[in-house]
């Protein structure tokens, strides 16, 4: 359950609009269902009033949305930020990729957000409708009673293993000033890497082989902002539009993984938004996590401008050769 | 109609895939149904439907056209068609049959595609009715009844016993092959499984979407309609519900150098996708406004005009599932055209 | 099954003969390995050309399918095939299918009317095949009138077919411009739809039109007001296609197939499609 | 039934102001390595783009090493610093997806170290030979 109130979020997105401090705001618009919820931009105070959305389903990042929707906009634009989203919001700052001055951010807390495939798993399918107050309730069409569930047990990956509570970029805050977590999120990266290379082949073959190359991943990440991708450009040699082997299908996730690492968040928005279910956080996590061990602890996007790690060097780098010579349980 | 009890159909499995490769849908390691190959222990999905539509049997993702051998100025073209083998789909849910109904209709029409055709005709598809519709199910918007799947073979399953009724010959031929396992039974044996289908089907949440407003000759009416600029607004342009839909069927042909010849091949194509119309000297649809319209206009209306109605959309709900940012064909029926009675 | 046909699957080409036309167009002529033509086809439509590795493209076919002999595809350069294409010479070999789209209505509709043609630039390509038809049979066609404007003399295309065939026959009306004034040029400047104007052609004739879109919109608009109707112009259009049959969707605007419904559409018919070609 | 011998197929990135150079004395000197070794010579070891180097993969290659300047010599200064950070990620990366650490090196070697040059095309080219063909970032359309 959320601890700040749609009431709360929409009385000071129409105070705003009202005043004319801002343009327009960005925020979340309520689908067909309780959970399909969709980013929009509202410009009237009535649309507000009627569409707007605050719940556990609200996990659209918007900080990429930025990019193309100020790019000609005539005053500012609200954007509410949950302390994740605004960790993206500072390196596409540092990136220049948005003006400043065209955007008004309201750092609003985040208790975590729920995955609908996990409440899925629990109810089944068929959700009438789904209630978020101190616990989630779910009514089906085929069961008589319905569900209820604790919200940190249907939470996002992510937010699982959320790294942050505090905002790093805001014009005003809805909220007490956060912390950031001590989280477990590499973990997963650690079992992985403890394992056998076979078994982590097999880990990944069978993980991509999944993919369907509908490049969401791409389109939804905030650190993929190029105006034109490798694998759009037909002179590349790469463009594909599908993975027509496995190696097409690594091919992608490697050269992605890399072009953002050193510049991911780990907003955790490509394993959201992947239709096959590919943990495809856990690429960028392993490059966080090695850039931390080799290069010093960095968090993209905790301030701007700070340069990422791999457009910086030492003069004692650690060798290539010796990444694996490390010690612990990386020797597999 | 025949029938056998539930705890015998994986006797039937093995019938069946002793004279062709059988697929159905099982639970892939991420909890999503996939299409499968049926081996002797394979256990079934209980899911309603798969992430993927069954349209890779007869349309595959990536499919090699020929290849070619270049040698100074001289070109050589190597077909490399293969000759189709037999195959059986079980448990295809009445929407994604109909969307091969959509497919045929692009595909097997003059000049008609080999590719597509010889697997449609090597391919049985045993279509199973739906138990349990999920909420984003609206297939009988366009007049699809879940009750009544088509096919080669519908199929009905209760707790206990599951039903088969052939529709055409090929559905014949495999039933009676099956004949040792199957016992005869009356033609309505199904039917009380059906009044609990229909019961469902009445408390959908979309059950009252409506095709209304749309159909061929509405071009002029919603081409240039303001809404299209709000519904887009937030798409991201990437492919996911063409690559999950049942019936798109856009696609590009690609040449792939191997280093040893040319591979050509051709891949699905989204006309969400930036390049999708991109010429030498510019683009027809530049925003994603245009190309967000192209896929709806096309499904509702274009699509229609050309089909004698028929809408190329089966309801399935898949997109309604996988969109990042949750816009689907259901926003847009409702924003444009008829409205759905709660 | 390798014995069912399948359009998808080209026929091998070889180009015999490469003329420089302008700075950036060349027309290839392209027969069979045997020698003979690919296919037969019939005026505006189009063939797939491809070479193996870069890419397939479709092009209007220019001759006229009176030729029996060869094809030819005057080619403007500008992308990665017609790159490839420019640098190609005699003897190599490409791959062709075809034919593809809906010819111009040369044997019923056009029979017995006064022809008038109106292109620009490269877009004189897919029209030489329909003028050259209507002079092979001169008789079944009133009087032809050829009006065609370019960047400069260097840019007209078939500049010496124009001059030496199409000025000399009888009945036949070319009207030459180039868009500004150079050495050598003792002809009409100026761009085509103004051209057109200053012309003024009586509404009697069946007009037939191909170009940059900003051309085709002008002069379409100049023939109106002359009191032209749109059923009486006909123009020919240029969308990606991969496919050309009708299936790969690429082309597809409004109801209609670029590749399969069209290219050549008349001027009404456009009016019902929406504004995306 | 002849098995045939196992050659692996080199790819050696060379900068073009050391290794490359390397690569030269140390034919001059009649050093021998494998001709199985190709070299591509590069302005900078940090030209090499991770791209090419799964590229080189996809096109059969078994192994890839890159050679640069010792850190501190690179004629620009700085690239060779660059590479790495960007090798040590990306040898990383790939051990992640369970591929071999083997099959990928970065090696220093001057204009002068011809010996040092021949010395590692030959351990390389052994090392690779130990694993076998590259199997797990193959592609089979680009197999003869």
């Amino acid at each position: 359950m959320q601890t700040i109130t749609r009431q709360t979020l929409l009385d000071k997105a129409v105070s705003l609009l009202n005043s004319g401090a801002v343009t327009c705001v960005l925020g979340w618009k309520k689908g067909e269902f309780d959970y399909d919820i969709t980013p929009a931009i509202f410009r009237s105070a009535e649309d507000l009033e009627a569409n707007f959305v605050w719940n556990d389903f609200c996990g659209a990042n918007f900080s990429k949305y930025l990019v193309a929707k100020t790019d000609r906009l005539d005053g500012k634009m609200l954007v509410f930020l949950k302390p994740c989203d605004t960790y993206s919001f500072n390196q596409l700052l540092t990136e220049h990729r948005f003006d400043r001055e065209k955007v008004y951010a309201v750092g609003i807390p985040c208790e975590g957000m729920a995955d609908i495939a996990k409440i899925k798993a629990i109810t089944g399918d068929g959700i009438s409708s789904i209630a978020c107050d101190e616990k989630i309730s779910v009514t089906t069409l085929y069961a008589d009673a319905p569900v209820v569930i604790d919200s940190k047990d249907v939470l996002l990956e992510r937010c699982e293993n959320c790294k942050s509570k505090k905002h790093v970029a805001y014009d005003e805050l809805l909220c007490e000033e956060g912390e950031t977590i001590d989280s477990n999120r590499f973990d997963e990266v650690a079992r992985l890497e403890a394992m056998t290379p076979d078994e982590r082949f097999a880990f990944w073959q069978n993980e991509l082989s999944r993919c369907i190359r509908c490049n969401a991943c791409r389109d939804a990440c905030p650190a993929c902002t190029c105006e034109k991708c490798v694998f759009d450009n037909p002179k590349s040699g790469v463009e594909n539009k599908a993975p027509a082997n496995s190696f097409e299908e690594k091919l992608f996730h490697i050269i992605r993984a890399y072009h953002v690492a050193g510049r991911c968040t780990d907003c955790g928005e490509c394993s959201r938004v992947c239709p096959q279910n590919i943990p495809l956080h856990l690429l960028n996590r392993k490059f966080i996590k090695d850039i931390n061990e080799f290069y010093g602890e960095y968090q993209a996007g905790e301030e701007v401008g700070s340069r990422a790690p791999l457009v910086n060097y030492t003069q004692d780098d650690i060798e290539p050769g010796d990444v694996f010579n490390r010690g612990g349980d990386n020797n597999a | 109609m025949r029938k056998c009890s539930l705890d015998k159909l994986d006797l039937v499995f093995a019938e069946i895939a002793k004279n062709a490769e059988l697929y159905l849908p099982v639970d892939g390691s991420d909890g999503g149904a996939v299409y499968q190959k049926w081996t002797e222990g394979t256990k079934r999905s209980e899911k309603l439907n798969t992430v993927k539509s069954p349209k890779d049997f007869f349309f595959p993702q990536t499919e090699d056209l020929m290849a070619f051998k270049t040698e100074g100025k001289s070109i050589d073209v190597i077909d490399t068609r293969k000759a189709a083998e037999d195959f059986v789909v079980f448990g295809v849910r009445a929407c994604d049959v109909k969307a091969f109904d959509v497919l045929d209709r692009v595909f097997m029409v003059e000049p008609q595609d080999s590719y597509y055709t010889t697997k449609r005709e090597h391919g049985v598809i045993i279509a199973l009715a739906c138990n349990k519709p999920s909420e984003t199910c609206f297939c009988k918007t366009f007049g699809i009844d879940p009750k009544e799947p088509m096919g080669d073979i519908s199929a009905w399953e209760t707790d206990s016993e599951i039903f088969f009724k052939a529709n055409n010959e090929k559905g014949e031929a495999l039933l009676s092959k099956l004949s040792g396992l199957l016992a005869d039974c009356a033609d309505d044996a199904a039917d009380a499984q059906k009044e609990k289908i229909d019961a469902i089907m009445d408390k959908l949440p979309l059950k009252g979407l409506t095709t209304e407003g749309f159909g061929g000759g509405k071009t002029e009416e919603l081409f240039n309609r303001p809404e299209w600029a709000e519904l887009s607004e937030s798409c991201l342009g990437c492919g996911t519900c063409t690559f999950v839909c049942p019936t798109c069927q856009c696609y590009d042909i690609k040449d792939f150098n191997t280093g040893n010849g040319v591979l050509r091949y051709r891949c699905w194509d989204s006309c969400m996708y930036s390049d999708f119309t991109k010429m030498a000297h510019g683009n027809n649809r530049l925003t994603q406004k245009e190309r967000f319209r192209q896929r709806f206009m096309h499904k509702l209306v274009y699509y229609p005009e050309n089909n004698d109605g028929l809408f190329s959309c089966v309801g399935c709900g898949r997109c309604l599932a996988k969109c990042p940012i949750s816009m689907n064909i259901a926003k847009v029926m409702k924003k444009m055209g008829g409205k759905a009675s709660e | 099954m390798n014995n069912v046909a399948e359009t998808l699957i080209p026929k091998i080409g070889v180009i015999t003969d490469v003329r420089i036309d302008t700075p950036d167009i060349k027309t290839f002529r392209v027969v069979t390995r045997d020698g003979k033509k690919a296919f037969d086809h019939r005026p505006g439509q189009c063939a797939m050309l491809s070479v193996p590795g870069v890419g397939e493209a479709m092009f209007s076919i220019t001759s006229s399918p009176t030729n029996e002999e060869y094809m030819e595809f005057s080619i403007k350069k500008c992308g990665c095939v017609t790159e490839w294409l420019h640098q190609a010479e005699v003897g190599q070999e490409i791959t062709i299918r075809g034919p593809y789209g809906n010819p111009f209505p040369v044997d019923d509709v056009f029979a017995g009317k006064n022809m008038l043609f109106i292109a620009g630039g490269v877009g004189l390509a897919p029209l030489r095949s329909v003028i050259n038809y209507c002079r092979h049979y001169r008789d079944r066609y009133g009087s032809i009138d050829i009006v065609y404007g370019s960047r400069s003399k260097d840019d007209l295309l078939d500049y010496k077919e124009i001059i030496d065939e199409w000025a000399t026959d009888s009945g036949v009306n070319v009207h030459l411009t180039i868009d500004n004034a150079q050495e050598g040029w003792d002809g009409h400047v100026g761009f085509v739809p103004n051209y057109v104007k200053e012309l003024g052609f009586s509404t009697d004739k069946t007009a037939v039109l191909c170009g940059p879109p900003i051309m085709i919109k002008f002069t379409l608009e100049g023939l109106c007001a002359m009191g032209f109707d749109k059923t009486q112009i006909y123009t020919t259009l240029e969308l990606r296609m991969k496919c050309g049959v009708g299936k790969c969707g690429r082309c597809n605007v409004g109801s209609k197939y670029v590749c399969k419904d069209g290219p050549v559409f008349r001027c009404d018919e456009l009016d019902e499609l929406p504004d995306e070609y | 039934m002849q098995v045939k011998e196992f050659k692996p197929l080199i790819v050696a990135f060379c900068c073009n102001w050391c290794s490359y150079a390397g690569a030269d004395l140390a034919g001059n000197n009649r050093l021998n390595y494998p001709a199985d070794v190709k070299i591509i010579r590069v302005p900078c070891s940090c030209r090499v783009n991770p791209m090419f180097i799964l590229r080189a993969f996809q096109r059969g290659a078994d192994g890839v090493i890159i050679c640069g300047c010792h850190p501190g010599d690179c004629h620009y200064t700085s690239g060779n610093y660059y590479t790495r950070r960007r090798m040590a990620t990306l040898f990383s990366m790939l051990d992640f997806l369970g591929i071999e650490r083997e099959r990928t090196r970065l090696e220093w070697v001057s204009a002068a170290e011809g010996a040092k040059f021949a010395a590692t095309m030959n351990d390389f080219v052994e090392q690779v030979t130990a694993l076998g063909e590259n199997k797990r970032l193959e592609d089979l359309r680009c197999k003869r």
